[in-house]
């Protein structure tokens, strides 16, 4: 149902000037304040019926390609809510010893789960973690005298790269792709350079592929005087199996939204922490937090930090609740996490008719809608109550279905999913086209929305 | 449930459902599905123990405990005000939290709309034309601020300027976003607590593209000259930046009115609490900036019946399209935290939330005049207007009188050696008979 | 969409004998067991979509007749939530000060809201209330030397009032109600006698009538050795306006999860504190909470107490809920609320067109469908997005609808009510016949229900 | 929200709205509805302050904090297993939690499926055919029975039979059941722990319309001649009433395996955790007794479409339909905890469960050993298999230690003045070494 907006229930006007003991000479106030004003019961109906027309993953698959929307566990919620948990980061350090207990432990964890020598807490999303990843390699490279400005980009990467790097300042030399969906080692050669800072990679990349040459291109990188960067978007597919810093990467950040299952918000907040190689290690942002000889912790500035990425800590309660996760999982539960996440990928591929170029792929696939629309196979897929993949996206496949079921799903809702994907890109043109229709809203007009922004409530104001 | 430490406890396969999978992909085992050269295999030794749900929380809570029960007078930039238990309820409901970036507008109405409503509360207490759904913190939304100006402004330019008294960790995130963009950082002094207007127009100049300021400032106070620091910056066509809160809004001077091009803030005040610093950057601007702005927003549309309907819109600025030439690299911000700041002012009303914006001076006001009286202490320090916080001159040291508040419970922020900075909400008010109190003793 | 059961989703048996290490021997323990065997990610979907197919006050008007359906604040749950709630009935009282002090005080403020002299807060339930009421009553007359087996009830009285009566070893007597729709004076005073134990009232009366003889009837009971129930059911309307204990009743009993807000969970759990004039104190169940003379609380044993009516203290986190309650509130607001609720009554019924015989009424009042079966036209209301009314009751009304908005309305949700009560009741034949349309589930067979009883999963093992 | 004081929070009426409505009615002010004579008019004044939210939430935490933090080691019926986070998560959903008995079926098919599906969970581990929603507790479930008895027997009769061992509070709700339905109750004596059956044997007549036991017992120990029992009050056409609960259930006899006719606990000891005592009643019992069970039942039928729907049915039992004939006057039950209770056990499955189950006898059985190996203690009195909890000797005074274990962090029962009871769950298992560390200073 048709839910209005908190304004269009109840608005009420105020101005700070009109009451008797105002606190504030009028020159120093707004005039008037025009809010909605409603009661709570009014609310909760309000944001009850909201959250109802809000797909999440409790209400079914959510098979987003890179996205990682795996379970996340009322667990994680219930240990974030300690009301010990709720500090104000200007308390000194002795004051809140539990606080930098968990940041240190975490730290070390995820030290352990990426092969990494030191992590920081503080980037609070994954974008964020590249760029301090790219600071970090920014300032050893400034260190070391070398005068490099070029980031190694392949063209399947994550949007976020680009952006990253452009952010921190540097060129972005795009990697064309090899036919067989990974890195193209005769491009990478020809990349590489006096010029390299770094390649930016994840892998397994968005095709679910691992690559396979990965020792190759970190000593190519590497000889060329450029650093590794990993994406760990893609983390979830190989835990217990291989490790970035194995491989030969410098850097990486992890997202805890994905891998380590922090609820993704409807948006955020998530945490990309950085970890990074010892000889990184002097250049992580500051504060950072670690063991005293006593078992006490303490913040200190390393020796040669980049400076810092978030006003304060990074998202604490985010860091808190991985933290909860990863205690819970273990060795053993995360191992296998990543081999019921690869299962469950290769499983539903196996279920589906789509053509999937490339293989073989790990946590998630590419499939190709072929001669449809891919939007519009995602918009028919909402019909029959699961949410669709990523669409159009890599683009190396054509019309592309990007999917990752994560280790979360059952063979029945994988079969429920592969039953969406077949009815879904079988069906007519017409049945396409005026998809979807069990939804809360119809398709969207998108070319509207842009073309004539109402941004706000404010926009109603007029005659609509 | 039984499974601690053998497998994951929310994958759902039973050994023969794991075993048909198998047998229909052509496996033996999930190992056989990692294409990982053997050179580079790990061999799953993190060396991390798992625990069950119940000793998960249990050593958490023991863990945390750790951190003293203190009755924190701490503000600086990181609020407490008090959540309704209603704003908790709603936002921890499955739907809202587990829900992902609205891709697929049809079956993300709800959190589209609250979005929508987020920001429509952030236009109104701005008064400016748009709000983004959410930056990282205020810290990146000051520095996404500045790359913006590098963007809008018609002429080169390389300076920012930012008053001497802004949160040392906040310049330092901006400084990352400066060296990114090629900008430089210059420094306005201030005088007594607030931006020292004269200097300032000493300062500026052409090469300024943007002026920040904040209202309050880092210590409280209450900026005066508002407008002539936004006119001065539209006379040298900088934008002017500043920096505020959602409380503070509801009744100081609306950033429109004096000249304010960004907004940038901590809008996590409201709805979130105390976070260790965890909250989410509030992003408002002009409509001529519309293009240029960094962040996700949120549009009404139409749908195929006909029907309002909410979607994000205008991607193409960001990453995902745009790639390297994106306005901002921002994918995952706090849009949960945003939501929650919605449902906390929606539960405040315009007459609830102006009230304790006003509380915000009154309570400051009412307290500095107490510890006044209070023999070695002083306050306020500054001779300005104050909100929730001010600075307190002491006679002893004053770390020696925060260690020894700490013993008493009570957490304060010693500003140098001989100041201290107290600020009360209404989370904290019910304390200050008790502060007082031990005030002194220990003053 | 309709969903499965949670063992049509994946069953598992277990066999207690079956493992080496069985800490029992097999002539101890069962044979096997078989039960839903599903992770935790599942169990949250089928949940999560349970509670989306369950109207609750959050999901719109429910204006159920002597229900109370007002808004549950989740201030009372998060008070209920406090880890130091949860303390054991065995605790010896010195260790659970703070449980004694919220019973104490609670009592207390139930005293004056209901002006009775001692409350218990034992009985869980409503009916659990009336019975207890009931069983002092009886060993009040017993004490006396009296024996009086009769309890009068009038005939629009709740069922429990008749049903707890019997469990309490009374006999009824029903007394017809008055044209007026109030107690018939004659007619009781035909029914006191040398039997009468008590007489049962709810006032203002299920029709919503206040029984402005109140005072003569109670004289009347009074003087023939009964004493007077009352019924807490309707106390909303009431707060703040008049008290039973002023009106001259004996013993009361409170709902908490009617009048103060405290969830009714799907039918319970609830709360039914009795209270009582000075002469029953003696008489209430044991242990009774008070305060001691030096601030402290102590349980004790009424000197001629009925005894238990609950295995321990009661509904324990419900009354702590309705402490939280009556103390967000206070006076203002207690009676506030019952202003609220008696003008939304009155509005709402103004704004319908239905015939609405008996008045004036307060919080709730019972209209007539007319021609109309009333239970059509509440399953017709279903599908304009709001509860129906309780229906064909009481019997006083012809195809009743007995509605009480409660105060958590605004004008505008009753608005939308009348909306459905007009649109619903002008409906034709058909539409009435195949309403609702737009619910989880069509208009359900009761019949089949009750002839083929089908009580749990198993009656599907077989065919269906 | 600024009402604190002035109206309730919970009314949303503005001033303009509730001025339209009561001229929509056609009165000056709400007073003007009340019927209510002058002469018993009250003036509203019952003397309770307001509080605004946050000062309702402090008030309430520093009133709770005044019970002392103690890791408990009782039970004796009321029982402590650690609730999984989802379960308090899902149950907290709104609509659950504020929905209504489910009168309306047609919008309520969540919450009935939920009943029907706990219905179905507890005939699985009784074995028996029908379990209705809910009681109010076990003791009321007890009371319930005994009527029942009354109803379903052929021959008259008033005798109910108890166990010496049954918690005199459970004991006195059933006499007074039993003073209503004109019962008296006689006492079985008990040997080592459990029932004698011997005496039973020379008690049990005609007169006896039903036999009680528990399983476990109050004490803990496990019940060896439940058939034996079963048997007998089968051959006196009496009813056997077993008492038990759904953790012990999944591992001992099954009821209906040894005769049971009914089936009484506390079901909310999964599901709800430490609640002073607040729990639920479980009741199941036999197909014959159908239309003279008391309380709710689901059924599952078909809606107008033909696809299944549940539906609370056989109302006819009720008190809202056959008043002073009805059952049982129970109306409010304790569906919500059953909700809980169901989310549980689901949670569990069958191999937690079991698990659970096999850890009550094996930590029961460990930590007497340990505590019988500390001079002065002597366990498990009884020459019993245990189930959680067992019977302590003391050489001095029970009173006295159990008074020295509250000083240092635990509550045990002192049984009489020389024996404690020490009853041990997965909510506390991880504190008996400091347990035993403490008893053995103490003891």
């Amino acid at each position: 149902a048709y839910e209005p907006l908190l304004v269009e229930k109840r608005e009420a006007a105020v101005s700070p000037g009109d009451s008797e003991d105002a606190p504030l000479p009028d020159d120093l106030t707004r005039d008037s304040l025009s809010l909605p004003a409603l009661a709570e019961p009014e609310l909760a109906r309000h944001y009850t019926r909201l959250s109802q027309e809000t797909y999440g993953v409790t209400s079914g698959p959510f098979p987003l390609g890179s996205c990682t929307m795996k379970y996340n566990p009322p667990l994680l919620e219930d240990v974030a809510a300690d009301p010990s948990a709720a500090v104000h980061p200007d308390r000194p350090v002795e004051t809140i010893q539990g606080t930098l207990e968990v940041m240190a432990t975490l730290q070390d964890w995820l030290g352990r789960i990426g092969g990494m020598d030191a992590v920081t807490l503080q980037p609070p999303a994954g974008a964020a973690g590249e760029y301090t990843g790219l600071l970090i390699a920014k300032a050893y490279h400034e260190d070391h005298g070398n005068d490099r400005d070029e980031v190694i980009i392949p063209d399947s990467a994550h949007g976020t790269n680009f952006a990253s790097a452009a952010m921190a300042g540097f060129d972005v030399v795009e990697l064309p792709s090899a036919e067989d969906g990974r890195v193209d080692m005769d491009a990478l050669e020809a990349a590489v350079g006096d010029s390299t800072a770094a390649l930016m990679l994840t892998n397994p990349n968005t095709l679910g592929l691992f690559e396979r040459d990965i020792e190759a291109i970190a000593e190519i990188v590497h000889d060329a005087g450029g650093l590794l960067y990993y994406d760990g978007a893609n983390l979830n597919a190989l835990l217990g199996r291989a490790r970035p810093g194995d491989m030969g990467f410098d850097v990486m950040h992890y997202n805890v939204h994905k891998t380590f299952a922090t609820p993704h918000g409807g948006g955020g907040p998530g945490a990309g922490p950085v970890g990074v190689v010892s000889d990184l290690a002097p250049y992580l942002p500051e504060p950072h937090v670690r063991e005293t000889a006593d078992s006490d912790y303490e913040l200190y500035e390393p020796e040669r930090t980049v400076g810092k990425v978030h006003g304060f800590h990074g998202n604490w309660l985010v860091l808190l609740k991985a933290y909860a996760y990863i205690r819970r999982l273990g060795d053993a539960g995360l191992s296998d996490a990543s081999a019921k996440a690869v299962l469950n990928a290769n499983y539903l591929a196996e279920q589906i008719d789509l053509e999937i170029p490339y293989g073989p792929f790990h946590h998630e696939f590419v499939a190709s809608a072929g001669d449809r629309d891919a939007i519009d196979v995602a918009k028919h897929m909402l019909d029959f109550g699961v949410h669709p993949p990523t669409t159009k996206w890599p683009e190396l496949v054509s019309e592309a279905l990007m999917t990752e079921p994560t280790e979360v799903e059952s063979k029945e809702t994988l079969d429920q999913l592969a039953a969406a994907f077949e009815a879904a890109s079988a069906a007519d043109a017409a049945d396409l086209d005026d998809a979807p229709r069990r939804t809360t809203a119809r398709r969207i007009d998108q070319v509207e929305a842009a073309r004539n922004p109402r941004l706000s409530w404010h926009a109603f104001d007029g005659p609509e | 449930m039984t499974d601690t430490g053998r497998g994951s406890p929310y994958a759902p396969h039973t050994a023969a459902e794991t075993r048909s999978m198998l047998d229909a992909v052509g496996v033996d085992d999930e190992e056989a599905l990692f294409d990982v050269p053997n050179s580079i295999r790990f061999d799953g030794q993190f060396g991390i123990d798992a625990r069950s749900e119940s000793a998960t929380r249990r050593e958490a809570r023991r863990t945390l405990a750790r951190n003293d029960d203190l009755v924190s007078f701490l503000g600086r930039g990181h609020y407490a005000h008090e959540i309704p238990s209603v704003v908790a309820d709603l936002a921890s409901r499955s739907e809202f939290l587990t829900s992902y970036t609205q891709y697929q507008p049809e079956v993300a109405q709800g959190f589209l709309q609250a979005l929508f409503e987020y920001q429509s509360m952030l236009v109104e207490l701005t008064g400016l034309e748009i709000a983004n759904c959410s930056m990282h913190d205020r810290a990146t939304a000051l520095g996404e601020a500045a790359t913006l100006a590098t963007r809008v402004r018609e002429t080169a330019g390389s300076t920012v300027l930012v008053p001497d008294l802004v949160r040392e960790e906040q310049r330092a995130v901006l400084e990352n976003y400066a060296r990114g963009g090629d900008l430089s950082i210059a420094t306005v002094p201030t005088d007594d607590g607030t931006v020292d207007i004269d200097a300032l127009e000493g300062i500026i100049d052409e090469e300024v593209v943007m002026v920040y300021a904040e209202n309050p400032t880092v210590r409280g106070t209450i900026e005066e000259g508002l407008e002539t620091i936004g006119d001065l910056a539209a006379a040298h066509d900088a934008l002017f930046c500043l920096g505020s809160d959602p409380v503070a809004l509801a009744l100081l001077e609306e950033p429109a009115s004096v000249g304010a091009d960004v907004v940038v803030g901590d809008a996590g005040t409201l709805g979130l609490g105390q976070a260790y610093g965890m909250g989410h950057g509030l992003f408002a601007t002009r409509e001529d900036f519309l293009r240029q702005v960094p962040g996700r927003l949120v549009g009404a549309s139409t749908d195929q019946s006909g029907r309002r309907a909410y979607t994000l819109t205008l991607q193409t600025r960001e990453q995902h399209i745009r790639r390297e030439r994106a306005t901002s690299n921002i994918c995952t911000n706090q849009a949960w935290v945003a939501l929650r700041t919605a449902m906390h002012v929606a539960w405040l009303g315009p007459d609830g939330l102006l009230e304790l914006a006003e509380d915000c001076v009154r309570n400051a006001r009412e307290l500095a005049a107490r510890v006044d009286e209070i023999d070695g202490l002083h306050a306020p320090v500054h001779d300005r207007h104050h909100f929730r916080e001010f600075v307190v001159a002491t006679d002893q040291p004053a770390d020696a009188i925060r260690d020894r508040l700490a013993k008493e419970g009570f957490a304060v922020h010693a500003v140098d050696e001989h100041r201290l900075q107290l600020c009360v909400t209404d989370a904290n008010e019910h304390a200050t008979d008790r502060l007082v109190a031990a005030l002194r003793e220990v003053a």
